[in-house]
């Protein structure tokens, strides 16, 4: 039983791709446990299913600076299934970042993309590369070299370098998603990088394209009414504009609960927005919001626990 | 319903007892029901064998009929929108569908300036593309992964075992089963429940489905989101038999423009979610 | 799932015009997980009560008799102890789902196997 | 090693959009961070306990290991005791056969009772075989631990704004393949923030 939860979790991680999300402590240890994972076999992984775990090994090791193990990876992946498919060529492509040089990398994806991907392909293969092939380009390329470009929310509006930075991104995106208007992470990364930049408005656009494709994506929904609190706190508009953005917000964020019963996040929005529009009487839904966090706090994961206890006692 | 008379009768007149061969049972009865379990796990491995494979296509027309689908998904999922976007999208969509920005002919003749003059053939043979040729051919495939084992089992049933009778059914049936399940046997007033080895074949067709299921289906795969799905991102306007991508594109076009009564999800989501949960 | 089936969007696009409230939105893999379970559980229960109806020798309606008690026994049972007492919960047409859509599998499931160890038996 | 936590308000940041009210939050945690740093360390490298304890959760799930054999065992009792009463029964019906009274013998007694209470342990065993649905949490806890969560439930729930509360239970984002943007991740800075804290926790 324990192992079929084991296996179950790894693939949730890999399907849902968190491991990109996890810091460094927790990379580690995924790293191991996937490892020893595999070494230790189970014989209800289907061969697919091995595959991907495979593919997550290979980016965790990429991760963890492991190449010679990256590589080994690769081989056996590609021995397995030829290097056709497109997550074997991000994988090569990845190789080459690291091994080679990153000059190599850009041309290897350029090269298949413009003689073979522009003719013969499905949509998701095409993105996957060009995403990647941008990623290179604009992280770490030479034409737009900028490591002492600082993510951080506080000082980049002003920096006139960082700001040109950031439009070079936002018109490469925009390029990728006329060609493919459906990819909802396109959308979300856009609203990212408008996120970054202040400008909550676009920021709410990108969200609602992601919210017409995945109807039933609830973090879309949280994000939706997070960007529309933030959005009414930004200068830019009126005392009576104010509430109407709240009350988006408030509504975003009750569809994000009504989607998902006990989401830490969206209740929490709807205890916060509630409190911040004075004029209405909310206490039925502020009430609502606290039993519900406590319902988190009694059962939840350890993290959300402490954070509704947190949220709770202020 | 008189089979259904019957088959509920208490079976209470007698019926001839026949001494049966009991190695009847081991090589005819055993065998049939060997080969039927081998030939369903035999089929299903064939169908994923020839299931079909990945098809690529230009991406220009990719991107042509992903603008169609945004179209189709902002009719579909605009109730997740307030009124005031799904308003500013609607009109955006239109001018976009209308004007056909992103049709894919459109983009070759310009780029190619006129070499193909592929807009005027109207209508093509269907059985001249070879991509349709190759739809075909996968279903033609499927259809005989089912019926040609079927066909096979039955004649070698026939063949090797026709002309006695194997066994007793443990129900009664009506006379008319009786041309079918005493397939050559020679007996005009033989009881119909003693029936030959081609019945135990129609049986075990009939009843095999959880015997399957209960030898390859066991795992229990509890996986939080297996993205499994596939995407739908592949499917391409102006398939075989498909108005062409410009009228379709026309034609939606012209379903926003009506759609005018546009229903948020928002309205009334604060009573919902209180009725909901509290 | 595999490695060259790269996938973004495989969210089904469903029509919410006819239907915003998300009480009656269900989630598809659960659904069908629910069945599966299911299935699995009376594929087993079917083919043991054919087989030891045969053992048994009944013939006709005795046989047939014996079939729908245990069929429906065990939907109770299910109902009771795996739904707990709720099967609408995890069922979204209860009596269609638990009851009728898989009868006509389960009874020519315990007639193959009826017939099977009837003239094994016999 | 409370930076998870951190980084995890650092996601939840939205609920205080006030930024000062966060970086005092965030220095409130930082002065707990260093209080319970040193302890903390010793057990995310002690490798032996990292081994046993986080991967099989093997105290956990002794019962469950005892109850899936025990199953087996089940199965297995009740499918021999259907195959002998068979035999036995095809036995009797041999006999039976060859003599002329045929109609005057009804299967013994014995072989019935067995035959039924086969199938009865066959019925009660596929549904002892159902198993309330366990979870791995996405993320260990701070101290590197797996805490196998259980749920009241053998099936999952339909209802949508359910369905999603397992993914809240094992803290999952159902879409990370879109909200984590892992195709934007930029490796070079993962890399080196690994890195980093490896090299720090290795000298410590």
């Amino acid at each position: 039983m324990s192992l079929t939860a084991v296996r179950q979790r790894l693939l949730t991680i890999n399907n849902t791709r968190t491991y990109v999300e996890f810091d460094p402590r927790e990379t580690v240890q995924l790293y191991n446990e996937t490892k020893r994972y595999l070494k230790h076999g189970d014989t209800q992984l289907t061969p697919e299913q091995r595959l991907s775990l495979m593919e997550m090994l290979f980016y965790l090791s990429i991760f963890c600076s492991e190449d010679v193990e990256a590589q080994v990876i690769y081989n056996q992946i590609s021995d397995t299934l030829g290097e056709e498919s497109c997550k074997l060529q991000v994988m090569k492509a990845t190789l080459l970042q690291f091994n080679g040089s990153i000059e190599e990398a850009i041309k290897y994806l350029d090269d298949l993309i413009r003689q073979e991907y522009e003719y013969d392909t499905d949509m998701a293969s095409y993105t996957v590369l060009s995403k990647k092939l941008l990623t290179l380009k604009l992280y770490y390329g030479k034409d737009y070299n900028n490591n002492d470009v600082n993510n951080d929310i506080n000082n980049n509006t002003e920096n006139k370098q960082t700001k040109k930075y950031w439009d070079t991104w936002i018109k490469e995106i925009n390029i990728l998603i006329e060609k493919s208007p459906l990819d909802p992470e396109l959308w979300w990364f856009l609203a990212k990088i408008y996120e970054l930049n202040r400008h909550f408005d676009y920021a709410i656009h990108c969200l609602q394209e992601v919210v017409l494709i995945m109807p039933f994506n609830y973090i879309a929904f949280a994000k939706l009414a997070e960007m529309y609190v933030y959005y009414s706190m930004s200068t830019k508009i009126n005392h009576k504009d104010k509430v109407e953005v709240l009350k988006s917000a408030l509504n975003n964020a009750l569809r994000s609960v009504e989607l998902s019963e006990t989401f830490l996040k969206g209740w929490t929005l709807i205890k916060l927005i509630c409190e911040r529009l004075k004029d209405e009487d909310k206490t039925r839904l502020i009430k609502l919001a606290n039993k519900k966090l406590k319902e988190i706090g009694n059962e939840s994961n350890d993290y959300d626990r402490f954070i509704s206890g947190y949220i709770l006692s202020k | 319903m008189k089979l259904l008379e019957i088959l509920l009768s208490e079976d209470d007149y007698s019926i001839p007892e026949l001494m049966l061969d009991p190695n009847f049972k081991k090589w005819v009865l055993l065998p049939i029901s060997v080969m039927m379990v081998l030939t369903g796990l035999l089929k299903q491995n064939l169908l994923l064998l020839i299931s079909p494979k990945y098809r690529g296509y230009p991406r220009v027309k990719l991107t042509e009929s992903q603008w169609f689908m945004r179209g189709q998904m902002l009719l579909g999922n605009g109730t997740n929108l307030d009124d005031d976007s799904f308003e500013s999208r609607r009109h955006e969509m239109i001018n976009i569908l209308s004007s056909g920005t992103y049709l894919a002919k459109q983009n070759k003749n310009n780029s190619n300036n006129g070499s193909n003059n592929t807009g005027e053939s109207g209508v093509t043979n269907p059985f001249s593309d070879p991509n349709i040729n190759d739809s075909l051919m996968t279903m033609a495939k499927g259809n005989m992964a089912n019926f040609i084992p079927q066909t096979v089992i039955m004649w070698w049933v026939n063949y090797f075992f026709g002309g006695f009778v194997i066994m007793k059914l443990p129900f009664p049936l009506t006379i008319k089963f009786k041309d079918m399940l005493q397939n050559g046997v020679m007996t005009e007033n033989l009881d119909v429940r003693w029936v030959s080895a081609i019945s135990w074949y129609f049986i075990s067709v009939l009843g095999m489905n959880p015997l399957y299921n209960l030898i390859q289906g066991s795992d229990e795969q509890q996986v939080i989101n297996d993205n499994t799905t596939g995407n739908n991102t592949n499917q391409i306007l102006g398939g075989p038999g498909q108005p062409a991508p410009e009228t379709l594109m026309k034609n939606l076009a012209n379903d926003l423009t009506i759609a005018t009564r546009h229903e948020s999800c928002f309205v009334n989501i604060e009573s919902r979610v209180l009725k909901m949960y509290e | 799932m595999s490695v060259n089936n790269v996938d973004d969007n495989g969210n089904p696009v469903v029509d919410l015009n006819s239907a915003t409230s998300a009480s009656i939105l269900q989630n598809m893999d659960n659904v069908n997980y629910n069945k599966k379970m299911y299935v699995n559980v009376m594929d087993k229960i079917s083919l043991m009560s054919g087989t030891v109806t045969g053992i048994l020798q009944y013939e006709s309606l005795t046989g047939f008799r014996n079939f729908f008690i245990i069929y429906f026994g065990c939907i109770i049972i299910y109902i009771l102890f795996i739904c707990k007492g709720k099967p609408s919960r995890f069922y979204a047409n209860v009596f269609n789902d638990l009851v009728f859509e898989h009868l006509v599998r389960e009874l020519l499931g315990f007639v193959m196997a009826w017939t099977f160890s009837f003239a094994l038996v016999g | 090693m409370e930076e998870s936590f951190s980084r995890l308000l650092e996601n939840y940041s939205t609920c205080y959009s006030d930024l000062m009210e966060f970086e005092a939050l965030k220095n409130l945690l930082l002065r707990k961070e260093k209080k319970t740093k040193s302890k903390i360390v010793s057990e995310t490298t002690d490798s032996s306990f990292f081994d046993s304890a986080t991967f099989f959760g093997l105290k956990i799930n002794l019962a469950h290991i005892l109850m899936s054999f025990l199953i087996k065992i089940l199965y297995i009792v009740s499918i021999l005791q259907v195959l002998h009463s068979g035999f036995s029964s095809y036995e009797f019906h041999q006999l039976v056969k060859n003599t002329n009274y045929k109609d005057h013998y009804s299967l013994p007694k014995d072989i019935q009772l067995e035959c039924c209470i086969g199938l009865a342990l066959f019925i009660l065993t596929s549904f002892l075989s159902f198993t309330k649905l366990q979870y791995y949490p996405i993320k260990p806890s701070i101290n590197n631990k797996l805490r196998l969560l259980t749920t009241d439930q053998y099936l999952k729930d339909i209802s949508l704004s359910r369905a999603n509360n397992v993914h809240n239970l094992i803290g999952n984002d159902p879409n990370g393949e879109v909200t984590f943007t892992p195709n934007f991740v930029d490796l070079q800075r993962k890399r080196k923030e690994i890195s980093d804290w490896l090299a720090d926790n290795s000298k410590e």
